[in-house]
């Protein structure tokens, strides 16, 4: 399939792009017969909407003339409940967001609170977050990449992602006893320090043979004719769209643009980390996937000069003081960190007490989904699949 | 392939003046409010009717291209429309607020400018019940399309029933 | 069968105080079809099934079914019971008689297809070795198209109806390139008969002066059974479960069967038209005597014992907890204890009719667990511009070299041998991963 | 009575209802399934006399290839409940003269023809097929290979996109 993207400017001046799909609009005498499109709704029980997506999709045989993305069956109305809970008690709500890499979330409301409230995070607490955001980063990225085999059929890289996972997982556990809701980055610091001995040990095997593996998991998907056919020039998202659409995360950098708020807004421990902010210039389906898995490879190399930083830097406080009954002054801050899925930001509004007055998320998830009603028109039904699973939406994150 | 980024955050904090923000100033005259205040990013306070130039402004004259959140606050006399613009190559933001009253809650829509806007202003018409001017399609999002018990709940008036007298920390 | 009392018999026997002595061949005949049904082809697919998903759990590393019975091998059992408990349901608008019938018209052809096809030498191991043996085969197979699209259609379900709709695509597209593709073996043997075709590779297997023809049979079949790089009409991803989507229970159980069926009859059908059958290789010549047989057995199941220990091995590193070697050795044991024992020249030639068989079934079980799907564009131009070309180039070859002696065929398969090879070697140099960017 | 004498029986009872219900149903698809079990019942009759290839070729070519594209093409162009058709279409008065006309045709072929009764059991009908079509009819054969390109040009040449 040549790599063609369309796109219009219709008159209410809103930007529309669409596949090879959108040519095939019927002319001559010869197709003036009346035909109808089909319409389905793709979810929300749809086993490849990645969640309680549903999607109103208008099919002309297999092409998809429209699509109009429906949220919010996961809405738990998280900003209202900020509202009622202490700076404290709203951290453990903050694991049901993106329940998939609930340490960002963890870390956006933590950076958050500690900007409004002026607190300082220990340095051995700014390295724990650091290892255990990119250990996050990388499960995140590993069901990612693996229900994206899934989503275009082949059903062994999901197999091997979440063995991979499940390493993780098991170090994660050993760190904070949780495997999905960790609560472990707390406002003004970790919950506690990073265990020494075996959980030392298990980690560096881990970075010793993660990669191998991961080499190995994506020679399954990235060398397959067939998973090229199926991505390479699908769903192409130019830059500029992109930024317009304010997306962020794999779905932008996979658009040429190298906006990383670990570099562009820079936080915590990593202006002294070296990594590449991972960009390819495709925008399509492919390079999407190839920023994921490379963002796998740089995460590693992040945790390897974390490996020696937990040397240099010795263990002690990792709480800042009154951190737990933190009471900011009234004001406002917005503050982001860069999850698997993008910039996840938060913005606090405090009125002095020890509640937030106001808590707004942004969800990178929620902000990338938007996208996909510009860009997934014009394509089979099959590309849609292709193409949500590279913009990966995670409804907790969406519908919050 | 990555930008070139200042080293640290001390320097990424930007002047005031970089911002051209108090040509902003001269440019709209009456009705813009610049406040750079101790903690987080300038604001800038905008009547409504300016507003759109004002986005207009940022986006092609200082280059804030990158829209990163239209959220409502309630301010409890009055609601407020919030946009922070940000920079795809830059870490500069910037927050745009804009009064809204309660009887008449209407803020131009900023989707002309950013497609982005479009779910980030829906969600705030659902949830807090400021009306987007100029949006292509102002509906509900998060919650369903017949949600009329309580019509905007993240507005101080709508107290969740069962947390009242519950939960307090003190 | 040679039993010392014949069914035929027996059943005469039967019926003649009736006075419907006249019925006896039918009756014999329906009579052979249950037997064949229930002692070969309902076993057959209930090892096989554990085989394809322990097969599958090996090269996803994981050990598969291991709950019911010794390493999981009642687990299709207890499937079929599970799924005869559950409930039939109807949905309310359903089309009920088409819906309630369509399974039986994926599932019968699949069974139908075994009654010509020869399991081993001699008469005991064919049903009944048609004249037209190939042209019966192909004929059944192109039933359970009908089938699926019925199903989708009569759901009332429109993803179950863009299923229905792209199988009835697709098998229409496929049904062709594997036509000329099943055209070269009778045309080299001179029958249409199964057997015959199978006597006629004694010395040489048609794999080998038709290894295009075997290819393009290989990938056109597997879009035929909807297998995976072009399981599209129950494409899980897309179309939820495509024309399956409403059925339950043991409706839903038979297109299950159905498609095991017709994963192991694809494989036999490779096996007997374009790699000899029973024949051994390099021993096809030789009169097929006990011994040797046996000794080749064994030599055979060794090497693959041998095989899949040393892959495990290669892999202990990584996990050690599937331990498949022993597997290996104890069925070669086994076998060659029974052909040593018995000495039977035609079981023997079903264990190697099964082996090859085997072999095909774990290829499609690699391709099941290695490749993605692909899109219903890119599998229809395939079909159409590469296999139906392909393949009457290779049927034109064939039958002008069998017309005229010239060996067209050979010259074809030589050219497609060196193809592959620079295909193999471009793919080998050519590694994608992220040489280009980053 | 043989078991000759019976299947001929049921069969040429299933082919006459099957026939007659194909067009009286009001469901196309059911049309077409009875169609389908009509065709099944004629492949019957051709192993009833023993030409097994033409009974497979009927099976192969009738139910496998031509119900299915007619399956497709209903699917595609109705609705998908497939509503309801009047059993007699509007042409119904042109199409029971072609059938009448047909069907004296075949009563006249039936009482004149010469029909051999023969006790040897038939040659290979497939060898003798194929010799007879390459020989004696290749004409004919010829003639249907050139309706079928016709055919499949006129196919492309309707499914070609134009705006491409």
């Amino acid at each position: 399939m040549a790599t063609e993207t369309k796109q219009t400017s219709e008159p209410d001046g809103v930007l529309r792009l669409g596949g090879p799909g959108l040519a095939a609009e019927p002319t001559g005498d010869i197709h003036e017969i009346e035909t109808d499109h089909l319409e389905v709704s793709m979810g929300p029980q749809h086993p490849s909407t990645h969640g309680v997506l549903r999607l109103k999709v208008k099919l002309d045989g297999e092409w998809v003339t429209e699509v109009q993305p429906e949220i919010g069956y996961l809405h738990r109305g998280v900003e209202k409940i900020a509202e009622n809970r202490t700076y404290f008690q709203f951290l453990t709500i903050t694991d049901r967001l993106d329940y998939v890499a609930a340490m960002a979330c963890n870390a956006a409301y933590a950076v958050a609170v500690e900007k409004l409230a002026g607190l300082t995070v220990p340095p051995r607490a700014e390295l724990c977050r650091v290892i255990v955001q990119e250990l996050d980063r990388i499960a995140s990225h590993l069901v990612s990449v693996g229900t994206y085999g899934l989503d275009l059929g082949a059903t062994s890289p999901f197999i091997y992602a979440f063995r991979d996972r499940e390493t993780i997982l098991d170090l994660l556990e050993m760190v904070c006893g949780a495997r999905l809701t960790y609560s472990y980055i707390r406002v003004g610091g970790v919950a506690r320090d990073l265990p020494e001995g075996e959980w030392r040990t298990r980690f560096r095997q881990f970075l010793d043979e993660f990669p191998p593996m991961l080499d190995e998991q994506d020679t399954l998907l990235s060398e397959n004719e067939i998973f090229l056919l199926r991505t390479r020039g699908v769903g192409v998202l130019p830059p500029e769209v992109a930024v317009n659409y304010g997306t962020s995360g794999p779905v932008l950098r996979g658009s040429g643009v190298a906006y990383d708020v670990r570099r562009s807004k820079p936080y915590g421990l990593y202006p002294q980390l070296d990594f590449n902010v991972v960009t390819r210039p495709t925008g399509d389906c492919l390079a999407r996937y190839q920023v994921r898995v490379e963002e796998m490879r740089q995460s590693v190399k992040i945790l390897r000069q974390c490996d020696q930083l937990l040397d240099e830097i010795p263990p002690g406080e990792v709480l800042a003081k009154g951190a737990r009954g933190v009471k900011p002054a009234a004001g406002e801050a917005y503050a982001s960190v860069e999850s698997p899925r993008g910039e996840m930001g938060v913005y606090l509004i405090s009125d002095g007490s020890n509640k937030p007055y106001r808590l707004k998320w942004r969800s990178p998830s929620f902000v990338n989904l938007s996208v996909l009603s510009a860009i997934g028109r014009g394509w089979k039904v099959a590309d849609l699949v292709a193409i949500i699973g590279s913009i990966d939406p995670v409804f907790g994150d969406v519908d919050r | 392939m990555s930008t070139e980024l200042p080293d640290s955050p001390e320097e990424a904090k930007p002047a005031d003046d970089i911002f051209g923000l108090y040509g902003l100033e001269d440019l709209l005259g009456e009705g813009v409010e610049v406040s750079v205040p101790p903690v987080g990013d300038p604001v800038v306070t905008i009547a409504r009717e300016k507003l759109l130039e004002a986005c207009r402004f940022f986006k092609e004259e200082q280059g804030f291209d990158y829209l990163i959140l239209v959220s409502g606050v309630d301010r409890g006399d009055h609601l407020e429309s919030v946009i922070h613009l940000g920079k795809a190559d830059a870490p500069n933001i910037v927050i745009l607020k804009t009064a809204v009253p309660y009887d008449d809650p209407h803020v131009p829509s900023v989707t002309p400018l950013w497609q982005g806007a479009n779910w980030h202003e829906r969600e705030s018409f659902d949830l807090m019940g400021i009306i987007y001017d100029g949006h292509p399609d102002l509906r509900r999002i998060l919650l369903f399309p017949e949600w009329d018990e309580y019509p905007h709940p993240l507005r101080k008036e709508f107290r969740l029933p069962s947390l009242e007298g519950k939960y307090t920390v003190e | 069968m040679n039993l010392p009392i014949t069914l035929t018999g027996i059943v005469e026997g039967a019926l003649a105080p009736l006075g419907l002595q006249g019925l006896t061949p039918l009756v014999v005949y329906l009579l052979d079809a249950l037997i064949i049904l229930l002692l070969l082809i309902m076993p057959v697919v209930t090892i096989l099934i554990w085989l394809l998903r322990k097969m599958l759990g090996f090269i996803q590393r994981r050990l598969g079914p291991m709950r019911v019975g010794p390493f999981g091998v009642l687990q299709t059992i207890a499937d079929a019971v599970k799924l005869f408990h559950k409930e039939d349901l109807f949905p309310a608008n359903a089309d009920r008689v088409v819906f309630a019938l369509a399974p039986f018209l994926v599932f019968v052809p699949a069974v139908l297809v075994y009654v010509v096809i020869p399991f081993g030498q001699g008469d005991g191991f064919v049903t009944k070795d048609l004249s037209v043996g190939l042209v019966y085969l192909t004929a059944v197979t192109s039933i359970s198209a009908i089938g699926i699209i019925t199903a989708g259609w009569s759901s009332d379900n429109k993803w179950s109806l863009l299923g229905g709709l792209r199988s009835a695509a697709q098998l229409v597209s496929y049904e062709l390139p594997m036509t000329l593709a099943l055209l070269g073996p009778p045309l080299m043997a001179g029958t249409l008969s199964l057997s015959g075709i199978v006597a006629a590779q004694q010395s040489v297997w048609f794999v080998v002066p038709q290894a295009l023809g075997f290819l393009i049979y290989f990938i056109a079949a597997l879009a035929e059974i909807a297998h995976l790089p072009f399981d599209l009409p129950e494409a899980e991803s897309e179309l939820v479960a495509g024309y399956n989507v409403e059925y339950s229970g043991m409706r839903f159980g038979l297109f299950f069967l159905g498609e095991f069926a017709n994963s192991f009859t694809i494989c036999l059908v490779a096996t007997v038209l374009f790699l000899g059958g029973w024949h051994l290789p390099f021993l096809g010549g030789l009169p097929l005597t006990s011994w040797q047989t046996g000794l080749a057995t064994v030599a055979t199941m060794a090497l693959l014992g041998g095989g899949i220990w040393y892959l495990n091995w290669r892999r202990a590193g990584w996990t050690s907890a599937t331990r498949w070697h022993w597997l290996g050795y104890v069925s070669a044991a086994i076998l060659a204890a029974i052909v040593l024992v018995a000495g039977l020249v035609g079981f023997i030639s079903v264990v190697i009719t099964l082996v090859k068989t085997s072999l095909l079934v774990f290829v499609l079980m690699w391709l099941r667990g290695t490749l993605p799907r692909v899109r219903v564009d890119q599998l229809m131009s395939f079909g159409w511009k590469a296999l139906v070309p392909l393949g009457l180039v290779n049927f034109l070859a064939l039958a002008f070299q069998a017309a005229t002696g010239i060996p067209t065929g050979w010259v074809l398969n030589l050219l497609f041998f060196v193809f592959v090879g620079w295909l193999l070697l471009f793919a080998w140099r050519k590694r994608w991963a992220y040489s280009a960017v980053s | 009575m043989s078991a000759h004498q019976l299947a001929f029986l049921v069969l040429g009872v299933l082919i006459l209802v099957s026939a007659l219900m194909v067009v009286t149903v009001r469901n196309l698809v059911h049309a077409a399934l009875f169609l389908i079990l009509c065709f099944a019942g004629v492949a019957g009759l051709y192993v009833l006399l023993q030409a097994e290839f033409l009974a497979v070729a009927q099976v192969l070519i009738y139910i496998g290839a031509i119900t299915v594209l007619i399956l497709f093409g209903i699917m595609l162009t109705r609705k998908i409940t497939g509503g309801a058709q009047p059993p007699l279409a509007s042409h119904w008065k042109a199409a029971g003269a072609g059938a009448g006309a047909f069907l004296l045709l075949l009563l006249y072929v039936a009482m004149t023809g010469q029909w051999q009764v023969s006790d040897q059991p038939p040659m290979d009908s497939t060898t003798t097929l194929g010799l007879a079509l390459v020989t004696r009819y290749v004409l004919p054969f010829e003639l249907a290979s050139v309706v079928l390109l016709a055919a499949l040009v006129g196919a492309v040449l309707l499914a070609r996109d134009e705006t491409r």
